[in-house]
C-alpha cells in the first residue's frame, strides 16, 4: 500500500471541467444553428475559424509554457472561440476573427496563468479589443437571409468565401453593389442615430419596420449569435436545468434592465425604449445567460452574483440609453468583471452560527 | 437572498427547516440488511491510551497483570477525558507504542492484552435499574467511569454533555439516528434490532438533563429503522414527549449543528455548544452504551462496527471488542490480500485512509471500509485549476466559500482565512465531492487549520519567552545597578581595594542562591 | 443639481483620470498590490486632490489673477499640493503607522502625482467656478479611488495565480490596466460635459 | 520698472504663501507628533523570541529595532524561517529576500546530568531563564521554556549539553500541503492506466 497522504473525502461525484464546458457548448448549439440559418456560410466559416484558431493558440501557449497539452481537452478554448464567433458581425474577415481568437486566448486567458485565473471574460475582452480597433467592421451588419429581400445569397459558398477571405469591399467591387444595399443598421444602432436627430423612438422603430416577433425569433441584423432570443433562451434554460449556472446572474441582470427600461419608458416614452425592445435587442440575452455567467470571471457567492447581475444591468441600460455606443452589454460585463474580486470579498454568505442575534441564549 | 426566502417560507409554514447546502450521495449501504453478528474475541487486544477527544490516559497496569473484562486499565488525566477498560479478561503482555487510525502514521502508547478465553467480567459496578430515582450527578459519574464517548465518530466524552445547568436548561433531546455517511449501517442496524434498549438510554438522558421533549431523527432511506423505533416508542411508557422525525436523505444531515438547525430552526452560535440553545444531541450507539452502563453496570468494551466497501467480499455489521485488530475482522469477512485495496477508517466522506490494516478497533471506529484502488483513485485524481463554478459554496452546509478559502490556505494567507471563518468548516467533504476540478478542498482546510494552530502555539510560546527574556533583562539591570551602587559605597569606605569586592560579593550571592527558582538564581557575572 | 451630478459622473467614470486620461499611473501601479493599502492611498489622494483643487482655484482667483502672476501657476499649485501632502503624511504616520509603512515612498510622491496637478490646472483652464472645481476635484479623486481599489482587488487575485514568469508583476498589471481602460471606454459619450 | 514690480510681487507673494504653508505645517507637526517608532513593537511581535542572536543582534528586540529603523534586512531571523521573513517584509512594505540560512528542525537543549559539574555558566547564558539549578548541583533545562537557541552549549566547560530534535506530538501534528504528493498519485495512476492499456 502506498504512503501518500490523502485527506478525506474518499469519494467524488464525478463532475469535471470538461463536462461542464461541454454542457455550455451544447447550450450554444441552438444559437449557432440559428446563426447559420440567418447568415449561411459566413456564420459557419466564422465559427469554425474562431474555434480552430482558439484551439491552436491555446496549444501553442501550453507548449511554450511547458504545461501538459491534455488541458486542451477541457473544451474551454473551443468554448472561448465559439463565444467570440457568436459575438462577431457576419462580415468579419478571417484575419480579424483569427486575431480576435488569439487575443482572447493570450491576453484574455493565458497571461493570467490559464484556465481559472483570468479576470476578464476572454471572449468579451477580445470582442471589445476588436470593436475599439476596427469600429467600422464591427458595426457593419449584413442583411440576414430572413429579410424580405436579402441582397446576397449567403448560402452561396463562393459569395461568402469572397467576403470572408477577401473582405466585403472585394465583393462589392466584383458585384457592383453598394455597401448600403447589402447592410442594414441593427435596431439599437438605428434608434441611437435617430435619437441624435431628435426622432422619437416609436417613430424610429416604425420607420425601421421593427416587430417584436422578429426580434424574438432573431430575424434582425446583429452579431451572428445574439439575434435570436428564442434560441438563447432555450440554451439558457438548458444550462439552468443542468445546473451549470444558477439563476442569480441572468435574472438579476435581465430584471434590472427590464425594470429600468420600464420605469424610464413610462416617464419619457419618446426618449427611452420599451423593456421588451431592450430584452430582445443586441447581446443582452447572450451576455446574461452565457457571458456574465462565465464562472471564472463572475462572483462565486449567490449574493455576489446578484450584485454582479444588477451592476451589469444598470451599466448596459445606461450605455444603451445615454452612451456613445449603441450596445453596452459587452462593456457592462467587462466592467463588472473588474469588480468581481471585491464583490467576492464583501458579499460572502453568513456563515452558520455567526451573527445569530434573534436567538435567545439560554435563560439567565 | 435565498436564505431570506427560505426563512420566509419557513415562517409561513410552507417549508420545513433545512440546513443550507448539502449534497446527495451514492449511499452504498451494502450491509443494511445484515443482522449484527458477534465477532468473537481476538487472541490479543490492543488498547490505545487515548480513544476520545481530549487528554490522554495513563496506564494503571503493568506487564503480567491479570485483568477482567470491563476493568479500568488506564485512568483519565484531567477533566476532558474518560478512562480505558480491558475489553476481555486476560494478561497484560506489553505496553508500547502501536499504530492507530491517525493520518500522521504516528503511534500511540497502547496496552496489549492476551485474552485468556474465559471472558470473565469485572462486576464491581452495581446495575442501577431504578435510575429514575437516582440523582443525575451519580448517573453522570457512571457515564464517565464507564468510558463513554460519542460513538458516532467524534468521541467527545459523553458525560460532559449530560449536565443540568440552570442557565441553559435543555429543552429538547435529539437522538441522532441519521447516519448520513455512505456504507455505514451501525446505527441503522442498532435501531432495527435494539430499539427498546435505545429508548431506555434516551429516557435516561432525558432524566439526567431534566427534559421531557425529545426527537428521534432518522433519514428516509432507513424506513425499517423508523418503523422499529416507532413500534418500540408506542410500547414504551413515559416517553410521550418524544416523537420520530423522518427527514429526507441529504449529506451531511447527521452533523450535529446541521441536524439541530433542521429540527429546531435554530443555529448553534459560533464558539458555543448546543446546550447554549437548549438542545442536547446524542448518537444512537452512545445512547445504547449509556443504557448498558447504567442498567447493566457495564463499561464500554465493545461497539458495533460496519465492515464494508466495494472490495470486501462479505459486508457485515459486527459487534466487536474494542482493541480487536481490524486485519482479523477483514479476514473474518473474507479479505486477506490488501495489494490493490485501500482501507478507510470511518466513512468515505470523513474517515481516514489507513496506511495499513494493522490498527485496533477503537471507540471511534464506526466502520472500516476496504475500497478498491480504482474507487480511491477516482476520488483523488490530479488537481485542476479552480474555475470558480461555485458548486462548493452551494454544497457547503456551513455557508462558507470553500474555493476562496482554499486559495487563502494554499497561499498561506492564514489571517484572512481565519477572517473567512476557516474554523467553522466541519470537514464534511461535500465541497471536495462536488468539485469538478478535483481540488482536495478539505485537505487545504486541514493544512490551513494546522498552520494556524501552529502559529498560535508559537505566538503563545514567543510571548512567554519574551516575558522571560524581558524579566531577565530587567533583573540583570537592577542587579547591576545595585552592585554599582554598592561598589560606589564600598569605594568610599574602602578606597584602597575596590577590585576584590565584586568577587567576594558574587561568591556570597551564589552561596545563598541555592533555591532552584530561576528568578532568584545567582547574579550573572559582569562583563569586564 | 443635475448638472452637478453629471460633473461628478463625468469625473468619476467617463473622464476617469487614470483609465481615460492616463494620469497618475505611478501610484496606480505602485500602491495597488493590496486592497487595504489602496484604500489608504485612496483616502490620502481624495484629501489632497479635493483640497488642492479648491485651494488652487482660490489662489488662482484671488492671488494670481489680481497680481497678474499666472505664469507662476505651476509653482504655486505644487506648493499647495506639497504642503497638503506633508500634512496628510503626518496624519497617517500618527494614526496608522502600518499604513504609513505600506505606502512608503508613494505617500510623499502624491506631490508628483500628475493627476493632482492635472485636476488643479484643468479646473483653471476650463474656467470652472469654485463649487464645480471642488466637485471636479472630488469626482476625479473618487474616480481614482474607484479604479485603484478595483485594481488592487484584481491584483490580489492575480498574486495567487500561476502567472507565466514573463508576465509576473508589472507586465500583467499593465495589461490588466489596459483591459480596464478598454472596458471604461464603454462609458465614452455617456455624459456630455 | 514694470518687470521689477512684477518680480517683487511674485517673490513677495510666493514667499508669503510659503511662509503660511510652513506655519500650518509646523503647527501640524506639533499636533501629530509621535513618540518613538511604533513599528519596533510591530516587528518584534512577529519574531519568535528565541533571543538566539543568530541575526547578529543581541536579541529579538534589538533586531526589531534595527529592522524598523531600516538598518537591517528582513531576512536575518533564522529560527523564524521563511514565514517570519515574509511577514516582516509584508509589514515593512519591502521585497522579500532569500533566507541566508535554512531553519533547522526545532531543537531542545538537554543536560546530561551525570556529567554536569554545576558551574552555572549555562544558567547565566540562557536568555529566557529556562535552566534551573544551583552551584555544584545538576542543572536541568525546562523543556517547555527552552527556545532551542543553543547559547548554553558554548559556555559549558564539560560539554554536557546536547541539542536534541524537539519530539513531535501527535496532538500537534499538522497536515502538509496536498500538491506534490497528489501529483505523485496522479503519476502513479497514469502509469497504471498505461499499464492496463
Amino acid at each position: 500500500m502506498s504512503l501518500i497522504m490523502l485527506s478525506s473525502p474518499h469519494a467524488h461525484g464525478g463532475d469535471s471541467i470538461r463536462l461542464m464546458m461541454f454542457t455550455v457548448v451544447l447550450a450554444l448549439l441552438p444559437a449557432a444553428a440559428v446563426s447559420i440559418y440567418l447568415f449561411g456560410w459566413l456564420a459557419f466559416l466564422l465559427i469554425v475559424s474562431c474555434m480552430l484558431s482558439a484551439l491552436l493558440t491555446e496549444a501553442v501557449c501550453l507548449k511554450m509554457m511547458k504545461r501538459p497539452l491534455s488541458t486542451l481537452l477541457d473544451n474551454s478554448a473551443a468554448l472561448t472561440g465559439l463565444f467570440l464567433a457568436l459575438t462577431l458581425p457576419a462580415t468579419t474577415p478571417w484575419w480579424m476573427a483569427v486575431l480576435g481568437s488569439v487575443f482572447a486566448i493570450i491576453l484574455g486567458k493565458q497571461v493570467y496563468g490559464g484556465l481559472g485565473h483570468n479576470i476578464f471574460n476572454p471572449a468579451l475582452s477580445a470582442r471589445v479589443i476588436l470593436l475599439i480597433s476596427f469600429p467600422l467592421s464591427m458595426t457593419t451588419w449584413i442583411m440576414p437571409m430572413s429579410s424580405a429581400a436579402p441582397a446576397l445569397n449567403l448560402f452561396d459558398f463562393s459569395t461568402c468565401a469572397t467576403i470572408f477571405f477577401h473582405g466585403t469591399n472585394a465583393l462589392l467591387t466584383s458585384s457592383h453593389l453598394s455597401l448600403d444595399a447589402i447592410t442594414m443598421a441593427s435596431p439599437l444602432g438605428h434608434i441611437k442615430t435617430e435619437a441624435t436627430l431628435g426622432v422619437p423612438i416609436a417613430d424610429a422603430l416604425n420607420a425601421y419596420d421593427y416587430s417584436y416577433l422578429d426580434a424574438f425569433l432573431g430575424f434582425e441584423a446583429g452579431s451572428i449569435g445574439e439575434t435570436s432570443a428564442l434560441a438563447l433562451f432555450i440554451g439558457g434554460i438548458f444550462l439552468l436545468a443542468r445546473h451549470s449556472i444558477t439563476w442569480h446572474i441572468p435574472f438579476a441582470y435581465i430584471g434590472t434592465v427590464l425594470l429600468l427600461a420600464a420605469i424610464f419608458n413610462q416617464v419619457a416614452p419618446d426618449q427611452f425604449a420599451t423593456p421588451m425592445f431592450h430584452l430582445f435587442a443586441g447581446g443582452l440575452i447572450l451576455c446574461a445567460f452565457f457571458m456574465a455567467t462565465d464562472p471564472v470571471s463572475s462572483p462565486v457567492t449567490p449574493v455576489g452574483q446578484i450584485v454582479f447581475g444588477v451592476g451589469c444591468g444598470v451599466i448596459t441600460w445606461s450605455i444603451r440609453s445615454f452612451g456613445g455606443y449603441p450596445e453596452g452589454a459587452m462593456f457592462s460585463v467587462l466592467l463588472m468583471n473588474c469588480a468581481v474580486p471585491l464583490i467576492d470579498h464583501y458579499f460572502r454568505p453568513r456563515v452558520y452560527g455567526h451573527h445569530v442575534d434573534d436567538q435567545d441564549m439560554g435563560k439567565s | 437572498m435565498p436564505a431570506m426566502l427560505r426563512t420566509l417560507a419557513q415562517k409561513l409554514g410552507l417549508m420545513a427547516h433545512t440546513f443550507p447546502g448539502g449534497i446527495h450521495l451514492d449511499m452504498h449501504k451494502l450491509s443494511a440488511a445484515a443482522p449484527i453478528e458477534d465477532a468473537g474475541i481476538s487472541p490479543v487486544l490492543i488498547l490505545p491510551m487515548k480513544q476520545h477527544i481530549g487528554v490522554p490516559c495513563t496506564s494503571m497496569v503493568k506487564i503480567g497483570d491479570k485483568v477482567l473484562r470491563g476493568q479500568k486499565i488506564a485512568k483519565s488525566e484531567g477533566y476532558l477525558s474518560v478512562p480505558v477498560h480491558a475489553s476481555t479478561s486476560g494478561r497484560i503482555v506489553k505496553i508500547e507504542e502501536h499504530a492507530i487510525a491517525h493520518p500522521s502514521g504516528m503511534g500511540m502508547p497502547s496496552i496489549f492484552i492476551e485474552a485468556d478465553g474465559d471472558d470473565n467480567r469485572d462486576e464491581s459496578l452495581e446495575p442501577i435499574t431504578d435510575w429514575r430515582n437516582v440523582d443525575p450527578t451519580i448517573l453522570r459519574e457512571r457515564a464517565r467511569m464507564c468510558g463513554l464517548a460519542g460513538l458516532g465518530g467524534a468521541v467527545f466524552p459523553t458525560f460532559i454533555k449530560l449536565v443540568q445547568d440552570r442557565r441553559f436548561p435543555i429543552e429538547t433531546v435529539i437522538l441522532n439516528g441519521i447516519e448520513c455517511e455512505p456504507y455505514l449501517t451501525t446505527d441503522h442496524r442498532l435501531m432495527v434490532e435494539q430499539a427498546s434498549e435505545i429508548l431506555d438510554g434516551m429516557a435516561i438522558i432525558m432524566h439526567m438533563v431534566g427534559s421531557s421533549a425529545g426527537i428521534i431523527a432518522i433519514e428516509d432511506n432507513k424506513t425499517d429503522a423508523a418503523e422499529s423505533m416507532q413500534e418500540a416508542l408506542t410500547n414504551k411508557d413515559g416517553m410521550d414527549g418524544v416523537h420520530i422525525e423522518v427527514l429526507p436523505t441529504r449529506y451531511p444531515q447527521g452533523s450535529e449543528k446541521q441536524l439541530i438547525y433542521t429540527l429546531t430552526g435554530r443555529e448553534v452560535p459560533a464558539g458555543k455548544l448546543p446546550m447554549h440553545i437548549g438542545v442536547l444531541c446524542q448518537n444512537v450507539g452512545t445512547t445504547k452504551a449509556l443504557r448498558d452502563a447504567v442498567i447493566l453496570g457495564q463499561t464500554l468494551t465493545e461497539r458495533i462496527v460496519t465492515i464494508s466497501g466495494d472490495a470486501l467480499p462479505r459486508p457485515a455489521n459486527l459487534n466487536v471488542r474494542i482493541g480487536t485488530p481490524i486485519r482479523s475482522l477483514f479476514a473474518r469477512q473474507g479479505l486477506e490480500d490488501f495489494s490493490n485495496i485501500q482501507v478507510v477508517h470511518g466513512g468515505p466522506m470523513m474517515g481516514e485512509r489507513l496506511r495499513h490494516p494493522d490498527i485496533p478497533v477503537v471507540k471511534s471506529t464506526s466502520g472500516i471500509l476496504a475500497l478498491s484502488q480504482q474507487a480511491i483513485n477516482a476520488a483523488h485524481t490530479v488537481e485542476n485549476p479552480c474555475i470558480r463554478c461555485g458548486h462548493c459554496s452551494e454544497a457547503c452546509p456551513a455557508s462558507l466559500v470553500p474555493n476562496l478559502l482554499a486559495d487563502l490556505c494554499r497561499s498561506d494567507q492564514l489571517e484572512k482565512a481565519e477572517d473567512y471563518q476557516l474554523f467553522d468548516c466541519i470537514e464534511c467533504g461535500a465541497c471536495s465531492y462536488v468539485c469538478p476540478s478535483n481540488i482536495p478542498l478539505v485537505h487545504y482546510f486541514r493544512y490551513g487549520k494546522g498552520q494556524i494552530s501552529l502559529a498560535r502555539r508559537e505566538q503563545v510560546f514567543a510571548e512567554a519567552s519574551r516575558q522571560r527574556s524581558e524579566g531577565r533583562d530587567t533583573r540583570i539591570e537592577r542587579e547591576n545597578a545595585e552592585k554599582a551602587a554598592r561598589r560606589s559605597r564600598v569605594r568610599k569606605t574602602h578606597a584602597p581595594k575596590p577590585a576584590a569586592e565584586p568577587t567576594t560579593e558574587a561568591a556570597a550571592s551564589t552561596d545563598t542562591g541555592s533555591t532552584t527558582h530561576p528568578d532568584t538564581k545567582p547574579t550573572p557575572e559582569e562583563k569586564s | 443639481m443635475t448638472e452637478f451630478a453629471l460633473i461628478l459622473l463625468s469625473a468619476v467614470l467617463v473622464n476617469n483620470y487614470v483609465l481615460t486620461k492616463f494620469l497618475g499611473i505611478c501610484p496606480f501601479l505602485g500602491t495597488s498590490s493590496k486592497v487595504e493599502t489602496a484604500i489608504g492611498m485612496s483616502f490620502a489622494v481624495m484629501f489632497v486632490m479635493t483640497l488642492a483643487s479648491t485651494a488652487s482655484w482660490l489662489v488662482q482667483q484671488y492671488v494670481l489673477i489680481p497680481l497678474d502672476l499666472q505664469y507662476l501657476q505651476t509653482i504655486f499649485f505644487i506648493l499647495i499640493i506639497a504642503s497638503l501632502v506633508q500634512l496628510i503624511e503626518m496624519m497617517i504616520h500618527k494614526t496608522s503607522p502600518v499604513l504609513y509603512q505600506a505606502l512608503g515612498i508613494f505617500l510623499p510622491l502624491i506631490t508628483t502625482n500628475c493627476a493632482v496637478l492635472g485636476v488643479a490646472i484643468l479646473n483653471v483652464q476650463q474656467k470652472q467656478t469654485f463649487l464645480t472645481s471642488a466637485l471636479y476635484g472630488g469626482g476625479a479623486a473618487i474616480g481614482f479611488a474607484l479604479v485603484l481599489i478595483l485594481f488592487a482587488g484584481i491584483r490580489e487575485r492575480i498574486d495567487v495565480s500561476p502567472v507565466p514568469a514573463a508576465f509576473k508583476g508589472s507586465p500583467l498589471a499593465l495589461i490588466t490596466a489596459g483591459m480596464m481602460s478598454l472596458a471604461f471606454m464603454g462609458f465614452s459619450g455617456l455624459v456630455k460635459v | 520698472m514694470e518687470s521689477m514690480n512684477g518680480l517683487i510681487y511674485a517673490l513677495a507673494s510666493l514667499g508669503a504663501f510659503a511662509l503660511c504653508a510652513g506655519i500650518v505645517l509646523a503647527i501640524a507637526q506639533k499636533i501629530f507628533h509621535i513618540e518613538g517608532d511604533p513599528m519596533i513593537d510591530n516587528v518584534d511581535a512577529l519574531l519568535p523570541q528565541t533571543q538566539c542572536g543568530q541575526c547578529g543582534y543581541p536579541g529579538c528586540k534589538p533586531y526589531a529595532t534595527a529592522v524598523a529603523g531600516g538598518e537591517a534586512e528582513v531576512n536575518h531571523c533564522v529560527p523564524g524561517g521563511e514565514r517570519t521573513m515574509l511577514q516582516i517584509a509584508d509589514l515593512m512594505g519591502v521585497e522579500p529576500k532569500e533566507l541566508e540560512q535554512e531553519a533547522s528542525a526545532p531543537m531542545l537543549a538537554f543536560v546530561r546530568e551525570d556529567e554536569c559539574i554545576g558551574c552555572t555558566l549555562c544558567i547565566k547564558a540562557c536568555p529566557v531563564d529556562a535552566i534551573i539549578g544551583a552551584p555544584k548541583q545538576y542543572h536541568t533545562i525546562i523543556a517547555d521554556h527552552c527556545t532551542g537557541c543553543t547559547l548554553c552549549v558554548e559556555p559549558c566547560p564539560v560539554d554536557c549539553i546536547d541539542m536534541l530534535v524537539k519530539p513531535e506530538l501527535i496532538e500537534h501534528w499538522a497536515w502538509p500541503l496536498p500538491d506534490t504528493k497528489r501529483s505523485q498519485l496522479g503519476h502513479e495512476r497514469r502509469e497504471q492506466h498505461a499499464g492496463h492499456a
